[in-house]
């Protein structure tokens, strides 16, 4: 460790360190633009200027490390005022259009601006035109003129994804980021490049306009996509979910997620889901009704059937404390030990594009082989078929997988399972009636991930929380409740609905006084 | 409250009754000889004239070309006490304008007319004017939507905003 | 008085020829070099003085000698992309005596123990680059190059590398940038190339006409070369005059020769009726000095830093009475602008401006304030940037506004030039 | 489309071995293609470039417009450059430039109608001593008058 002094308080930082590592390191705000802990030193925005006693110049404190006994400052005159004429050199072409600009309310320069601003500007002449509103590929847009060339994008597309699409074109003031003859920005990663953009030079085509960021609350939870588990902030308000950004976590995923991984955010919102229980006997029509009391009464059809002949089938979609309840309900109510676990694609499971996204799509593989291992569940898929067959098994629960779409074989699977007397499937998505034979069916709407608490165990045994819920289908459940349902509890409601935060005449309710 | 006066004091409420009405006459008299000053409007065929700074009700802006000024910042909706500005963005097919509101909607019943959106607004692109009555009967009848605030018969064709975004252009701003 | 040292031969026309070049003592420095030690001629380098004559003016013996000291592989990179305003000295050289160039080079690798150099040039120097390559290849056949040059084990490889046109390739780290085939732009320091340059191996960069003298104290000896110049400035040097004198060219004179003596007796003078205005000493980067501050100039790095500007490379730009100094500071700050890497937002920025606001003034509708506006602009962006070129951009314009302030405001009050007349809307580009 | 010529292929590939990076190539593979595309680079050549060099077309993009060499638009059989920085400009460079561009009827950065000239103003080319000049492809010409650069121009 090294001892230096920073802004007159001492500090202990590891030895290697960079002056602004130590700064974030002690708490000590320090003006920056192109520098990222994730990506190389570029040193080119010129915003971290500090003063090092004995050194008559001012020097960048991302390119200079720390050394024994430094006494670092950036609350000099000298400091200030160097960072000031710097964010107006910063500010001398940028449009200024922050009414228009997603980035408003979360943009580098606004914020630093306040912070160190001039106030008093003195650029009087055109300013610099460029391209605006330029589509890179399917998920960004470029607008030059509000770049403020700190490179983080390109050495992101350089270091990070190895795919060199970015670069920076021309020289001196003319120099504008882009790809090759506007080539689309097609990698997985390409998102990541709009969250590091400091200013509003890259937006996400999906979110833009469609909130103001101030409008937006914050909530941590883990990403489904696959079984590396990146930890990710979810921006929602009362209108529903809005993006996906990366949480940092350096045991897990850096400061990164792919792009798959946040459209499976979208597919949480209620369009995409199954909102109420459904029920179906033989060839009659689907019934709709409350979750709970079909729940309660698919459980009493189950309970009619030989209990040995009750199967449940799992999918590593779900958290360990779901398991856990499901497992532990069905086993003292049937007493049968079928229990399954329903693979995709195993041969996928050890492919890994090189960065975070790995073959196993399915959140918590590893959580799920644990319980059954525990438990000492066995049973293949293939006695499972020949019980069905065979009439041994008459009665399935099936807790399908939240995203079907990484199952392709997922409606084969299910038609299979279909040839029980009575299935219970609990999903988050509406069924296909041609994915089902028939018979008794019950389909039980599912919460998301966004929606329960609960713990992912990641490829590499890392436990990880979901988080606070939120709530998006109000009559959904968790694999738990309905555990709870099967073991004869009734459940009782705690969350309010999401959609119900914004009665728009919410005074309406409490009683008006002389009315 | 309840003032209490002694009975004396509250005997004497004769004289005042007296000079309430002799009031009453004298208006009448001086009415009906100066009928050009009199006070009373026949509303509704009369209206009365507020000035310019009256926050009534509100007026989207429009460009020179007649498209609307708004550019859909929400900063209006951001600054409204009273929640009552719903705004929904979208892409422009020009890129030089960009973004601008697919709707706009204002609920007049929520509104305090606090006339604090026109005071966000960066772009001159909401004022309160002069306007101030509007009948109506279901609620939904004073959401006015961008037809409304823009675009209504009385404001003739739209209001022209002061903030013009090619002349900023020019000047580099 | 001209010294010829180095450019004793360069009249002659066979001297670009490796005959003609060996006839008059070539090669023979670098066949008594390769028996001596390396160390030897660093410390004969050392103790010449010699001064780096790309502009920074670094003693190019202590740069080698930040070098580390183990076997890992190094380069030696000649910088022979010239492109200072005013500068045409190293053209001299690469077209006049390659040799010599190549000589020196191969010295100054045998000495930092380098096998491969490359010769970076300008790409706007074709003719150059031929002669130099053929002279390269002359150089290979007599053994000079390659395998074992000389039967002394050493081996060394020498390229030449053009460039394509980008004034900031001249800035080191830039040049490195450049050969790797990226774009010219300068990287951090730290780490300096001496650790970590091309390909992140240890290199050597010097100008042509530092590497050139490498082979004259090489011949002579440091003591020899020593007799010329000032203490701290040791030797002669070559200096490109252009502008407005009688006989613009290339002249080589001791250091500490006045300046003065150069424009009037090297180069005959001004022109008739003419007066002198102001001279920029040391290429476009270096401050103006005023008519009565050349009076007063030695052509040492130390009486240029005294009168707060440099020798640069050696190129001295006079001017006379008939420029307005608003019109030359336009064409300055448009070649700055022209130049600037982009990387660093007060250079790429600050260069804009600085161009922007030059023009208004040029055209006749600028403002007392934008004058000194122009000057604190400048002065913020000075010591700000990776690269020199922001301080190159501004030290013209700091000392152009200070010195020749006069002139500025009467083009702001009257909407003319105080020389030229007219409102000169667009005189540059 | 453009294509490299089969020479000009294997220069491209023996450059790209003659450096210790194949990125190294890429100025002199941009020169070459240059010469072949009627003295200007396209996007086409560009993206031939990078999938002959495999190399990542921004890199390849990038250098291309980093450098004033590379010309980004057509020009005509003969490119003349003027030089008008500080030294050419106080011996009559501009004047030289416009003269230049009056006598042909062309306007800066563009071809004349017979595709034989184009003239542009460029920063210093080292030859400051002798000027004013300018450079006609790859040869200077020197200590010229305006009549004198005419004259050289209409006897290429």
């Amino acid at each position: 460790m090294l001892k230096c002094t920073i802004n007159g308080k001492q500090y202990a930082v590891p030895e290697g360190a960079s002056i602004i590592e130590a700064f974030k390191l002690a708490g000590e705000s320090l003006a920056h633009y192109c520098w990222h802990p994730a990506l190389s030193v570029a040193g080119v925005c010129r915003m971290c200027m500090v003063s090092i006693e004995g050194n008559p110049r001012l020097q960048i404190a991302c390119n200079t490390m720390v050394t024994e006994g430094m006494v670092i400052s950036n609350q000099s005159h000298a400091v200030k005022d160097s960072v000031k004429w710097v964010l107006d050199f910063h500010l001398i072409n940028h449009p200024l259009d922050c009414p228009i600009c997603d980035q408003a309310g979360e943009c580098g320069l606004q914020d630093q601006y306040m912070m160190f601003g001039k106030y008093t500007p003195e650029m009087a002449m055109p300013k610099q035109r460029k391209r605006k509103v330029v589509s890179l590929g399917d998920r960004v847009v470029l607008d030059s003129e509000r770049c403020i060339l700190c490179s983080r994008c390109v050495r992101f597309t350089e270091e990070i994804t190895k795919t060199h699409e970015l670069g920076i074109f021309h020289r001196g003031d003319r120099s504008e980021i882009g790809t090759f003859n506007d080539r689309p920005l097609n990698n997985n990663y390409s998102l990541n490049t709009v969250d590091i953009c400091p200013v509003g030079a890259l937006t996400s085509k999906k979110f833009r306009f469609r909130q103001r960021v101030w409008f937006l609350k914050e909530k941590k939870s883990i990403c489904p996509g696959c079984c590396t588990g990146c930890n990710i902030k979810v921006s929602y308000n009362s209108k529903g979910v809005f993006r996906v950004k990366p949480d940092c976590n350096p045991d897990v995923n850096g400061y990164w997620m792919c792009d798959e991984g946040r459209d499976l955010c979208e597919k949480t919102q209620s369009v995409d889901r199954l909102l109420k229980g459904m029920s179906k006997y033989g060839e009659e029509k689907w019934q709709e009704g409350p979750a709970l009391k079909f729940a309660k009464q698919a459980c009493d059809d189950l309970s009619a059937l030989p209990s040995s002949s009750v199967a449940l089938v799992l999918t590593a979609q779900h958290t360990c404390e779901e398991f856990e309840a499901l497992i532990q309900s069905f086993k003292s109510k049937f007493k049968s030990k079928k229990v399954y676990y329903w693979v995709n694609r195993p041969e996928d499971f050890h492919k890994f594009d090189g960065l975070l996204l790995r073959g196993d799509r399915n959140p918590n593989t590893v959580g799920l082989l644990q319980i059954l291992e525990r438990e000492g569940f066995k049973s293949t898929w293939s006695e499972l078929l020949s019980d069905l067959s065979s009439g041994a098994t008459q009665g399935v629960i099936v807790a399908a997988p939240e995203f079907p779409s990484f199952y392709p074989d997922f409606s084969e699977k299910l038609y299979e399972l279909s040839r029980a007397k009575v299935l219970t499937c609990l999903t988050s998505r509406p069924i296909k009636d041609r994915e089902l034979l028939p018979g008794q069916r019950w389909l039980i709407p599912l919460k998301s991930f966004l929606e329960k608490e609960g713990t992912f165990i990641n490829y590499r045994g890392v436990q990880q929380k979901l988080g606070t819920p939120l709530e998006l289908v109000p009559d959904a459940m968790t694999l738990s409740d309905f555990a709870r349902i099967l073991s004869g509890d009734w459940l009782e409601r705690q969350v309010e609905p999401l959609g119900s935060q914004n009665v728009i005449n919410e005074f309406m309710k409490t009683p008006m006084r002389g009315l | 409250m309840i003032i209490e006066r002694d009975r004396a004091e509250s005997a004497w409420y004769l004289p005042p009754i007296v000079s309430g009405l002799m009031l009453t006459l004298h208006k009448m008299i001086k009415n009906l000889l100066h009928r050009k000053e009199m006070l009373t409007l026949n509303y509704p065929e009369e209206k009365f004239e507020y000035s310019p700074r009256f926050r009534g009700n509100h007026v989207l802006t429009v460009k020179k070309d007649g498209s609307l000024r708004c550019t859909a910042c929400m900063l209006c909706a951001t600054a409204c006490p009273a929640e009552c500005i719903t705004i929904e963005a979208s892409e422009h097919q020009d890129p030089s304008v960009e973004k601008y509101p697919i709707k706009y909607e204002i609920d007049m019943l929520r509104c305090v007319f606090c006339g604090l959106c026109e005071e966000a607004c960066p772009v001159d692109a909401i004022r309160m004017g002069p306007e101030w009555q509007r009948p109506g009967t279901p609620t939904d009848s004073f959401i006015y939507g961008i037809q409304e605030l823009a675009y209504r018969p009385s404001l003739k064709g739209g209001i022209t905003s002061d903030v013009d975004d090619q002349e900023r252009h020019r000047y580099g701003i | 008085m001209e010294v010829k040292l180095l450019s004793e031969h360069y009249h002659h026309d066979d001297f670009r020829e490796i005959s003609g070049y060996q006839k008059r003592g070539g090669y023979e420095a670098l066949k008594m070099a390769l028996k001596k030690k390396p160390q030897e001629i660093i410390d004969e380098v050392k103790n010449s003085g010699l001064r780096g004559r790309g502009g920074a003016g670094f003693p190019t013996g202590i740069k080698w000698g930040f070098l580390p000291k183990n076997g890992e592989p190094r380069y030696l990179l000649c910088n022979a992309d010239e492109g200072e305003p005013g500068t045409f000295k190293d053209r001299v050289i690469l077209e006049r005596a390659p040799h010599q160039l190549i000589e020196g080079m191969i010295i100054s690798a045998f000495a930092i123990g380098s096998h491969k150099s490359y010769i970076y040039i300008r790409g706007e120097y074709v003719k150059s680059r031929k002669i130099l390559e053929k002279a390269i290849k002359e150089a290979y056949a007599q053994g000079f190059l390659g395998e074992n040059i000389l039967g002394s084990g050493f081996k060394h490889d020498l390229d030449v590398y053009s460039g394509a046109g980008a004034y900031i390739c001249g800035e080191e780290t830039a040049l490195i940038s450049s050969l790797e085939g990226k774009k010219g732009q300068p990287t951090l320091k730290p780490p300096f190339p001496a650790i970590e340059g091309y390909l992140q191996k240890p290199t050597i960069i010097n100008n042509v006409e530092s590497l050139a003298s490498v082979t004259l104290i090489s011949r002579i000896g440091s003591q020899a070369y020593r007799k010329y110049g000032t203490e701290k400035s040791p030797g002669t040097k070559l200096f490109s005059v252009s502008g407005n004198v009688c006989k613009p060219g290339t002249y080589e004179v001791p250091l500490g020769y006045p300046l003065m003596d150069l424009i009037n007796v090297e180069c005959g003078g001004l022109r008739t009726g003419r007066s002198l205005k102001a001279v920029i000493p040391g290429g476009s980067s270096a401050p103006v000095l005023t008519a009565e501050e050349a009076q007063k100039a030695f052509l040492t790095y130390e009486s240029m830093a005294e009168l707060k500007t440099m020798l640069g490379s050696g190129a001295v730009i006079v001017i006379d009475d008939s420029n307005c100094m608003v019109d030359l500071l336009h064409v300055l700050t448009h070649f700055y602008h022209h130049e600037s890497c982009g990387q660093c937002t007060p250079c790429r920025e600050g260069t804009g401006w600085l161009n922007k606001l030059c023009g208004t003034l040029m055209s006749g509708q600028g403002r007392l304030q934008d004058i000194e506006l122009m000057d604190q602009v400048a002065r913020n962006m000075m010591g700000r940037t990776i690269c020199a070129l922001s301080d190159a951009a501004a030290g013209p314009v700091i000392s152009f506004v200070s010195k020749f302030r006069s002139e500025f405001e009467f083009f702001v009050r009257e909407g003319r030039s105080k020389i030229k007349g007219g409102p000169h809307a667009q005189m540059h580009h | 489309m453009f294509r490299l010529s089969k020479k000009g292929l294997e220069f491209v590939q023996s450059e790209m071995k003659r450096y210790e990076t194949k990125r190294s190539a890429i100025i002199p593979a941009l020169y070459c293609a240059q010469n072949e595309n009627d003295g200007w680079i396209s996007q086409d050549v560009i993206a031939h470039l990078s999938e002959v060099m495999e190399l990542p077309a921004s890199q390849i993009h990038e250098v291309f417009e980093f450098y004033t060499m590379f010309n980004k638009r057509p020009v005509g059989k003969n490119h003349v450059q003027v030089c008008c920085n500080i030294s050419c400009a106080m011996n009559g460079g501009r004047e030289l430039a416009d003269h230049i561009l009056k006598e042909f009827s062309v306007n800066e950065n563009e071809v004349t109608s017979d595709g034989k000239l184009s003239v542009s103003r460029v920063e210093c080319l080292g030859s400051c001593g002798t000027a004013p000049m300018m450079q006609v492809n790859d040869d200077y010409y020197e200590n010229l008058t305006p009549e004198r650069a005419v004259e050289i121009l209409k006897d290429l």
